[in-house]
């Protein structure tokens, strides 16, 4: 089934009259899922979406009439932190932040405030969470994917849209496709949800999409060796890129020699995880362990 | 974004933490003035954008006016790292007891500021790390409550700094915090700061990098980028919003996405090839924004070939179809392209580059090897 | 420490809170300058750090020049509670839609901020509270994280103000927290904060009280201490770090620690007495500081009797004993002395104080019995 | 026996080579309490008090040498926040904070960062925690008390020196006296003694002195009211006070009419706390619920 969401999800979603905020809430009732909040302040007391969604003047507000317990934040980095904060301070479980460019200052902040918090954070810079015939709170494409035993968690967006889509071409389906954002520092990281995943009893196998920068995929690997009993699969991006410059992601850049792809893809290696040279190479090694030639449905 | 070594001390010295006197320079003339009214010896430095200054010739000890003149013109002259040398940090030398590494930077994984020391500075602090591991001592600041004293006295013990020399570590410490904090820094490093034979602290050498999300609260900063270290390339790209580092292969990448990009030039070079760039155009790009990064492309001279990788979900390719088509107009290279769509408006976006002369891929992994075979002049 | 209108206002509008155009003078004729200034009708506001100066006649709104040279020497003239008023600030007067409390304290149970507002402003915010408890907004505020924008915007919904002042207020509220944290403040209120019919925000009243305890780190506000409300007592004892607070009753009381210096006032009122001031000598006082406590009570030409209670842990009683006879060569009017010592030392002191003329108690109820006969002059 | 502290309680004392820092330390030791470590930056490696207790620059380094678990904080105001949090940080799991003056605003810093911590922090402000027979961790004189059940809890120092000592001459004993701190951010509530008392085996009684400024008092009644089964006697001190003027202590001051001693009281009544109306009487009446009549033994 799904980790983080699921079908009785209630979403909230922050920034809700802005353009992405507008279009990503519309593709998420679509889907099915039950977005049953906006907030913009200022715009209390409107309906958008035609007349399907109330929009509110803070999340407290939003919380207490719709009883949402899932935010997904589109405001601008600016006011982001604040956005974090509201979501936390009005009782949200889970805050999904799609918003790309907060200050790492502001993150740092809101680690450590969240710390001593019950509240989940994914992201920022995430593309949110997608489980097929459950729900979709974000971003990630709704009809890339079908439903399935493979949990999916990356640090980044159309890549992992891709692999989930090879999946799908291939016929293997998915519980949940976690993105953890593509920052430097981030809510959740890879170990957290690897952790619910192997607790996850609708989960069979995990693809795991790193990249370059940090030191996660080196502590999930650490995670992997001693407490995981599912197998895993790895692809690590950025085998090619050059040290010190950052690679689009805020969180992709090689510093002071640390965070290359091969220490990753070592590491992970190590700990027994099967390690894709490029991502389209993953559905083909599932397929292959499942005693499948990996032919494509319809390609 | 990283600052030169006079605009990082200039923010040190606002804080509290003494440098050492001196000024920049950036003709001969001006350095032999300069040398003349701090008194000799003084140090020319180089002021450039990457690391190896030193060793590169670029930091120089003088003695007499002439000298240093003559030397100032010789540093000038010359390129560290193929980026131009434009001005001289001119400072009066310091007698040098002890050398110390102190720096802040951000933990990633503890999501929280790490100060980290060590009493074995002076040199790059990976190369401590890699050799004496033991001699670095990193200690975690909590952001909500902000750097500790006990915290800084506790590294001064941990450095073996001389006790006297305590309270002006302790300001150096609190100063070097309120500069990361109040700049939005990613890093704020003394290397080395110096105790002199006077028992003096000074910070010999600084680097200060800034978090670009924060550039929008520290507009007073912006104007301290120094664009001549960035290709012309680079700018145009940060003009249009564009993710682009240009490398030095020579197969052109347009990807939509950071992990797709990279995933896209692995792929490249898993299949013999080496890409020319990364490039990413974003979620949602217009065509306006895809004809920009194709000219970009374009604008290379090594460019052999160019994979288009676009994988559409907010992103529209017909959208980029159209961007290709208008920069292809002007493309009078006519260099091969291969373009993989798939996704939103995938079909629409194909049919669009039809009348072109466009190679098509299905796969990313075939895209690549279709663009290999291209770029070694392999007909496709 | 209570800042003046005026000083708070200026503080207020340092840190981006608008305040209607005004100035301070002090003299009619400066007032009558001012007006012409400003432009008519002003309000003239007597400044003096006690609330209720609207009814004691110290508010004037004037319509000339010549009725703001008038109504200033009235109210220059004049006392407010006994205090002197040395200034007015002359302000243009506005006009009023909407009455706002705006305020930051300290909320002492929770250990944090607190941020207190209400749409009913204009009154003290006690009389709202015991009238529309309801009307009254309450957000605590972590002072880890700082003010949120979020919580202001709360605040001004549940006070129904209009969404179009929302970005103003949210402007004001981020000034109060500023200006609360940035003076070490427990008090930073404005009251009323006015929506004029033209939909501009001011703060037309203001109070703002300083942490005594920060002022070694707000030394730039110690110069804005108001020396004029204090009595001359009040200042030399805060020479002598002596917390002494004048009463009305005819009892001194000299005493070690807060809580006993309380006890034993309450003990001479049950006795049928009535104190006439607090003093707490602190801990381990030495004979100089007792002296000059002594010679501060003695002052008062209402005191009938001293009562001298010392429990000596720190403070020692022969200590005590040798200020009190220090104090005694000086005292010309023979004022009778009750006197309890217990603990560290109290046999020596007693001794010491044998040759006086004083009156000894052993418990602190019996000692205040013996204050309240003597000072009504039934002999002990 | 005793509450928060007790013989085999390792003190540290921060600042011990102040004047009022070395007197205390010397005061406890006398008293047989184990101090084990003091703490003044730049002076580690020295001894003080006859080379009895070594100096340590830092908290950390004192603990780890001793094993000291109790900090008694004597430094100068200024420095009092950085040393509270020093203590916090060198895992100390009780601290005392003598120190008199701190700003408000470092405690509602601390206050708010020790929510989150296993610390207590007793004060500041305090006169400290003093057992009969098992601790001196502070400033109360040791000899002032005998070893017995009642508990005493207090805002004020020489205040409850008097109620204590006069209880000795009674021949009344406490088992621990516990000196909240006369500030208004204390680390340590009324209700929070009381509630360890309440559950203390050794403790029969209860007395509370508390005094004007603030609801503690109030607080402590609903407490006191609702889960406490032992009896309470309390003195309120301040009656006579005027209002808006602080009365020596911080905390001690009736603001907007909050605060008053008549409002605690009546407060502590309803709750079915036994009310002292001068110090002097609470041992009297212990003396009368014990069928004792008060005489004193050696006054």
């Amino acid at each position: 089934m799904s980790i983080l969401v699921d079908q009785d999800s209630r979403i909230l979603v922050q920034g809700i009259t802005g353009k992405e905020g507008l279009f990503h809430a519309q593709q998420m009732l679509t889907f099915g899922t039950k977005v049953v909040a906006g907030v913009t302040p200022g715009k209390g007391g409107e309906w958008v979406l035609d007349g399907k969604v109330p929009v509110f003047d803070s999340v407290r507000m939003g919380v207490e009439v719709t009883g949402a317990d899932t935010s997904v934040i589109f405001v601008p980095a600016k006011h982001a932190m604040d956005a974090i904060l509201e979501a936390e301070a009005a009782g949200i479980s889970v805050i999904i932040c799609i918003t790309e460019g907060i200050p790492i200052h502001d993150m740092m902040r809101v680690r450590s405030y969240l710390d001593n918090s019950q509240t989940r954070l994914i992201g920022p810079n995430s593309p949110g969470v997608l489980s097929p015939k459950q729900a979709k709170a974000g971003i990630i494409p709704g009809n890339i994917a079908i439903q399935g035993n493979i949990g999916v968690v990356s640090r980044s967006g159309t890549l992992t849209y891709e692999i989930v889509y090879a999946l799908k071409h291939l016929g293997l389906g998915i519980s949940t496709c976690v993105g953890i954002g593509g920052d430097p520092v981030i809510g959740t990281s890879f170990t957290d949800i690897l952790e619910i995943f192997e607790a996850d009893p609708f989960t069979e196998k995990v693809i795991m999409i790193g990249e370059i920068g940090g030191t996660e995929e080196e502590v999930a690997a650490e995670f992997i060796a001693s407490q995981m009993t599912k197998p895993v699969y790895a692809y690590i991006a950025g085998e090619t890129a050059p040290g010190d410059k950052r690679m689009g992601h805020a969180g992709a850049i090689i510093e002071y020699g640390i965070g290359s792809a091969s220490t990753k893809t070592e590491s992970l290696h190590d700990a027994g995880v099967i390690i894709a040279h490029h991502p389209e190479e993953i559905p083909q090694m599932i397929m292959k362990s499942l005693g499948l030639v990996g032919s494509d449905i319809d390609q | 974004m990283k600052l030169h070594e006079y605009q990082s001390k200039q923010i040190f010295s606002r804080n509290g933490i003494p440098i050492p006197q001196g000024r920049l320079a950036s003709t001969p003339i001006e350095a032999k003035q300069v040398a003349e009214e701090l008194g000799l010896p003084v140090v020319l430095k180089a002021q450039v954008l990457v690391g190896g200054r030193g060793k590169a010739g670029g930091i120089s000890l003088v003695k007499t006016p002439d000298e240093a003149e003559e030397e100032a013109s010789k540093i000038l002259g010359n390129k560290i790292k193929g980026l131009p040398i434009r001005n001289l940090l001119v400072e009066k030398a310091i007698n040098i007891r002890q050398e110390i590494y102190f720096g802040i930077t951000n933990d990633r994984l503890a999501g929280k500021p790490i100060m980290i020391a060590s009493g074995e500075g002076g040199v790059d602090i990976e190369k401590i790390a890699c050799t004496r591991p033991d001699k670095i001592i990193k200690v975690h600041i909590n952001p909500l409550l902000g750097l500790r004293d006990f915290q800084v006295r506790g590294i001064a013990t941990e450095i073996n700094l001389q006790r006297e020399n305590w309270r002006k570590f302790l300001q150096i410490g609190k100063g070097l915090w309120q500069v990361f904090c109040d700049i939005d820094a990613t890093l704020a490093e003394i290397n080395p700061l110096v105790v002199t034979n006077e028992g003096h602290l000074f910070a010999i050498d600084g680097k200060i990098t800034i978090d670009d999300n924060a550039l929008f609260r520290q507009r007073d900063l912006i104007d301290m980028r120094d664009l001549s270290a960035e290709s012309p390339e680079e700018i145009k790209a940060r003009k249009f919003d564009l993710s682009y580092i240009r490398l030095s292969g020579n197969i052109g990448c347009l990807v939509n996405g950071a992990g797709l990009a990279m995933a896209t030039m692995d792929n490249i070079k898993i299949c013999g090839g080496e890409p020319a760039n990364f490039l990413d155009i974003g979620g949602g790009a217009s065509s306006e924004k895809v004809s920009a990064a194709l000219k970009i492309i374009l604008s290379d001279p090594n460019i052999k070939t160019v994979l288009i990788n676009i994988f559409g979900g907010i992103t529209r390719c017909d959208e980029v179809a159209r961007g290709i088509l208008t920069a292809l107009g002007n493309n009078n290279r006519n260099v091969p392209m291969v373009i993989r769509l798939v996704g939103t408006n995938a079909e629409e976006g194909k049919k669009l580059l039809l009348d072109g002369n466009q190679i098509t891929a299905n796969t990313l992994f075939e895209a690549a090897q279709l663009a290999v075979q291209t770029a070694k002049g392999v007909k496709a």
